[in-house]
């Protein structure tokens, strides 16, 4: 269809799903209204399991499949980009890696604020459980400071200093962690991804059984899929170039 | 202003999907996508506010079950939904290099190849 | 309200920029008021991912792919 | 018995299951001789099968249901996901590991270089649809039909090599992820409204209360997705454009199981959730009125196709629009039909994609008119081709005709008698398009087709491959004899028809469901009638397979009979001009059918209710 039969047809259609929109958002409990029947009972089981976070108690403890879903997607998406942007037989290495001055001041702020990035993600992964944050978070945040490195150095060094293969690997421990204590719940209390751990008391390192560990396991995924995300990106766009404009 | 927070997320949803419909460029259908996608997140999140309740975390335990605290069910399906649609947003950006690197081009009018 | 209103004029910015490259740094603004608004909604966590996510990772595969494809155009 | 019934490890475990065997492939895949790359995933779908099958027999006599996490109901609530598993659900998830079996063995010969990605996404997918099938949880549901769907983009732009074009993988991923948001603002809506993300639970919740916009609304959006992916009318653009680029093995699971689960989500979501809230009249004229349009507009574009993959992609359109309009007349015969006739069709249309995969190893292309005549050194897969369409059109002793002929019954009964029209028409035009492909290129009848017929519209099938095997070798052969042994089984065997009757009386009896899952008792269902074949049923099964002949010899020797019929053909070729017009490929047009139909659906559902 021609572009402005095409929008004509999206404007009545939206207009008509604007109306419906409308029409339902007006029964909507109120914007701020204190109605919440699942948080009353999601916030009972969150204390009764000693988890100071109850975003991570709902997360990992209460609905844990979900959370075994998200991050099987999140495999699957990792997997399909490295599948996608895998080298092709008519590209070749391009050594124009070396290029790429850097200001001295970006340099040595690189190397000062990478360690503590790389520490503060790690302390909110395995904090998930006690202050806001989690493996989810925690393992974007360990990704992407590694990836200073690039900024503050150069390219080559940001290579030496991960091969993708081990994150790989570390994705699919991290996957498989999760999976394995879900079924572990299973053999030992016969209900998938069960609350194994004794949670003693509120507020410890170890105060919330299982949830500290799943967010361990997804925070390892995390990290390493996102370390490999950005690998494939940054090698497509840096480092390969097609035979045929690499002679030039 | 009880309904704005709802009217804005429907409001994201339209415009991305609009963005998609106007695009050029797959690219930009991609980031049209994304902004759709986050229209769910504020639908979500304004569906689990409460006034004046603070968030879901404690420092010790609570010693009466409170009611004044926001909803975390809502919080843990919004969190998950944003660290993996990045990666789906990837997958769908790898597929649009891919779709260069064979054609050449990425604007929807000229890929022709697909008469269907 | 406020954030509301700011978070729908950056994501109706962010669709309306037609270059791609424009478009990424429209989206990691658009990242931020999200973020913003997710703190104004009483959703630390959200937050959190929603910086470190929509703010930084996505906008530079964006930036990634139009550099790869621009580069062999 | 903690967490549920008995057996209520059953479930978690088949999503477990395949998720660890793809970790386990992606960490070791680089080091696995290729042989162990093959064997391992093949090994854990068939080991799924295994337990999918005896779920199956577990839930013949009451639901099986699983709390996750221990969190078992107190006093009519519970914070954990329940997932309910009743024949249909487990029915599903057999037939999805049993394709996905199939699917692997198939694809040992059929990639060369491959690591053990592919294997891993296989697996996912498989978990993906496990989960769909049997999970209880409506957020749930949401979170595996993205798995499904991320693991297919990701399946179907594999091949990165080849020329077709990768834009059918990009356009079905961004079509799938917005009906997939638009499901998630629908779940949205409904947990604002009752505050509870369970099925059991939102149907003891919305019961009573009176229907409004909000419920409406929700029942749209949700549905979308649960559309989308079951390529009904407005929404069906995606397929045949993902179908036209994914290999032979992941078409199978796409065409076999995922379109019609997407059909089997949106009946669920309706008959647990919403059937006590929202008049079944209006429903069912909505349901119709899609399931219509969508099987003639696939129907009519199926016969007017020349790529092979791109035709086949039609007729599961069609088929799927059949599914939807049987199920639609949500009477228990209607169910029991269509879930027979869902079973015989993805065994003859997961033959047909494997047969297709075969000519494209061998020849290199699947353009009918490029391959004409080039089979007939072939001894038996011309035989198992023939089979495989007069499966589709229906054909008496086979499974899909057995569906077929009860869902006929059912319409007629329930007093649309022109249902039955639509019925053999489809089946007819799909079966008949499929065998004139078989004729062309196995027995080189008619006259050769001139190059220059090919419409300008045509997409040529011509995919480089990368080798040519001579002779098919047996793991390619086993799965499609298996398969088309299958669907005569559904159609023969008395027990199947029983089993199909008793699944369908749980399937529309909602009561069960949500009593088993909050009390973990099973729940008692009475099953009506027992369908067989009768007499009207057999006679419109002969009626459709001539009605196949006729458009397959029309399609043959079409060329000869155009001067004679110059009239004809030229009204005929005004609305396929307009109607493959449509099928642009372009995403934007996609997403601007999409809106319209969300409006369309949201319509027929509201306006009546509005009055």
């Amino acid at each position: 269809m021609s572009r402005t039969a095409r929008t004509v047809m999206f404007a009545a259609a939206g207009g008509a799903v604007a109306v419906f929109a409308v029409l339902a958002v007006v029964r909507l409990p109120a914007f701020g209204s204190p109605y919440h029947p699942y948080r009353d009972h999601a916030f009972l089981a969150g204390v009764a399991h000693d988890t100071a976070n109850l975003v991570s108690s709902v997360n990992f403890d209460q609905r844990g499949l979900d959370t075994l879903g998200e991050e099987t997607i999140l495999l699957a998406s990792v997997m399909g980009v490295s599948v996608l942007l895998r080298r092709a037989e008519d590209e070749e290495e391009h050594d124009d890696r070396s290029v790429g001055w850097v200001l001295d001041a970006t340099r040595l702020g690189g190397y000062i604020i990478l360690p503590v990035t790389v520490l503060v993600g790690f302390d909110v992964i395995t904090h998930g459980h006690l202050t806001p944050g989690g493996g989810f978070q925690g393992g974007v945040v360990v990704g992407t400071g590694i990836h200073l490195m690039y900024v503050a150095g150069r390219y080559r060094s940001l290579e030496r200093m991960r091969p993708t293969t081990p994150f790989e690997w570390g994705e699919a421990v991290g996957a498989g962690a999760f999976a394995a204590m879900g079924v572990a719940g299973l053999l030992v209390s016969g209900a998938f991804l069960a609350n194994l751990i004794s949670y003693t008391g509120f507020g410890q390192l170890f105060s919330s059984g299982t949830v500290a560990l799943l967010n361990g396991a997804v925070g390892i995924e995390v990290a390493s899929g996102v370390m490999v995300l950005l690998a494939k990106f940054l090698e497509q766009a840096i480092v390969l170039r097609r035979r045929e404009d690499g002679e030039k | 202003m009880s309904v704005y927070g709802y009217l804005v997320a429907f409001w994201l949803v339209l415009a991305g999907s609009f963005g998609i419909v106007r695009s050029r460029d797959l690219i930009h259908s991609v980031v049209c996508l994304s902004v759709a996608q986050s229209g769910t997140y504020v639908l979500l999140l304004s569906i689990g506010f409460q006034t004046k309740a603070t968030p879901p975390v404690y420092g010790s335990p609570p010693s009466t079950p409170t009611r004044s605290v926001t909803d975390p069910v809502v919080q843990a399906m919004t969190l998950t939904d944003v660290v993996v649609s990045a990666t789906v947003t990837a997958l769908l950006l790898a597929m649009a290099v891919q779709i260069h690197k064979r054609h050449g081009t990425l604007d929807p009018d000229e890929l022709r190849a697909l008469r269907g | 309200m406020v954030a509301l209103t700011v978070v729908g004029l950056a994501g109706t910015a962010v669709v309306m920029t037609v270059r791609t490259d424009r478009q990424a740094v429209a989206l990691a603004a658009f990242g931020l008021s999200l973020a913003v608004l997710f703190m104004a909604l009483q959703a630390p966590d959200v937050a959190l991912s929603q910086i470190g996510v929509g703010t930084a990772i996505v906008p530079l595969m964006v930036m990634l792919t139009v550099r790869k494809t621009r580069q062999s155009r | 018995m903690p967490g549920g019934t008995a057996f209520s490890w059953l479930p978690p475990t088949t999503v477990a299951v395949p998720i660890l065997g793809a970790a386990l492939l992606l960490a070791v895949g680089r080091w696995l001789p290729r042989w162990l790359t093959d064997a391992i995933p093949t090994a854990v779908a068939a080991g799924i099968t295994v337990l999918t099958a005896c779920l199956l027999a577990r839930t013949a006599d009451g639901h099986v249901v699983t709390w996750s996490g221990g969190w078992r109901p107190t006093h009519g609530f519970s914070v954990g996901i329940v997932m309910v598993s009743d024949p249909v659900g487990a029915g599903a998830a057999l037939l999805s590991a049993a394709l996905a079996t199939l699917a692997l063995l198939y694809s040992w010969k059929y990639f060369e270089s491959v690591e053990a990605h592919y294997h891993a996404l296989v697996l996912l997918f498989l978990a993906g649809m496990q989960g769909f099938a049997l999970t209880g949880d409506l957020f749930d549901m949401f979170v595996f039909f993205e798995l499904m769907g991320a693991s297919a983009y990701a399946l179907t732009g594999m091949k990165v090599e080849d020329p077709s074009a990768l834009q059918g993988a990009l356009n079905f991923g961004i079509i799938n992820s917005l009906g997939a948001y638009l499901t998630l603002a629908g779940v949205g809506l409904l947990y604002a409204r009752t505050g509870n993300l369970g099925m059991p639970q939102l149907h003891q919740s919305l019961e009573g209360r009176p229907v409004d916009a909000l419920v409406v609304a929700a029942f749209v959006l949700v549905l979308t997705g649960f559309l989308v992916k079951g390529a009904v009318a407005p929404f069906h653009y995606w397929l045949d454009d993902a179908h036209a680029v994914a290999p032979a093995p992941v078409c199978v699971l796409f065409s076999g199981i995922m379109v019609p689960l997407g059909v089997y989500g949106a009946l669920r979501v309706y008959w647990i959730v919403f059937a006590g809230v929202l008049p079944g009249a209006d429903i069912r004229r909505a349901f119709l009125v899609l399931g219509v349009i969508s099987a003639l507009v696939g129907a009519v574009m199926c016969v007017g196709q020349r790529h092979i993959k791109r035709l086949l992609a039609f007729s599961t359109i069609a088929h799927a629009g059949l599914f939807l309009c049987a199920l639609a007349l949500l009477s228990e015969d209607g169910t029991a039909g269509a879930l027979l006739y869902v079973a015989g069709h993805a065994g003859a249309k997961a033959a047909l994609f494997l047969l297709a995969g075969l000519l494209l190893n061998r020849f290199g292309s699947v353009d009918e008119h490029g391959l004409y005549g080039r089979g007939r050194s072939e001894r038996l897969m011309p035989w198992l081709w023939v089979l495989g369409a007069l499966a589709l059109a229906g054909l008496p002793p086979f499974g899909t005709a057995l569906g077929k002929a009860i869902s006929e019954e059912a319409a007629i009964k329930g007093g649309d008698w022109y249902l039955s029209i639509v019925f053999v028409a489809v089946s007819g035009l799909t079966g008949g398009a499929v065998l004139r492909v078989a004729a062309r290129i196995y027995l080189g009848l008619g006259p050769r087709p001139r190059e220059g017929e090919a419409q300008a519209f045509e997409s040529t099938g011509e995919e480089k491959s990368e080798a040519r095997l001579r002779s098919a070798p047996a793991t390619m052969v086993v799965p499609i004899v298996a398969l088309l042994a299958g669907t005569l089984v559904a159609g023969v065997i008395g027990g199947s028809r029983s089993a199909f009757s008793h699944a369908a009386a749980y399937f529309t009896q909602p009561g069960a469901y949500v009593h088993a899952a909050m009390t973990l008792t099973a729940g008692t269902v009475s099953s009506v009638r027992q369908p067989n074949w009768t007499g009207l049923g057999l006679g419109l099964g002969f009626v459709s397979v001539a009605v196949a002949l006729v458009t397959a010899a029309a399609g043959v020797y079409s060329s000869v009979l155009a001067d004679r019929l110059a009239p004809l053909v030229r009204v005929g070729s005004a609305p396929m001009r307009v109607l493959r017009q449509l099928h642009s490929g372009h995403v934007g047009d996609y997403v601007a059918w999409l809106m319209t139909g969300v409006a369309v659906v949201g319509a027929l559902v509201g306006l009546p209710l509005v009055r």
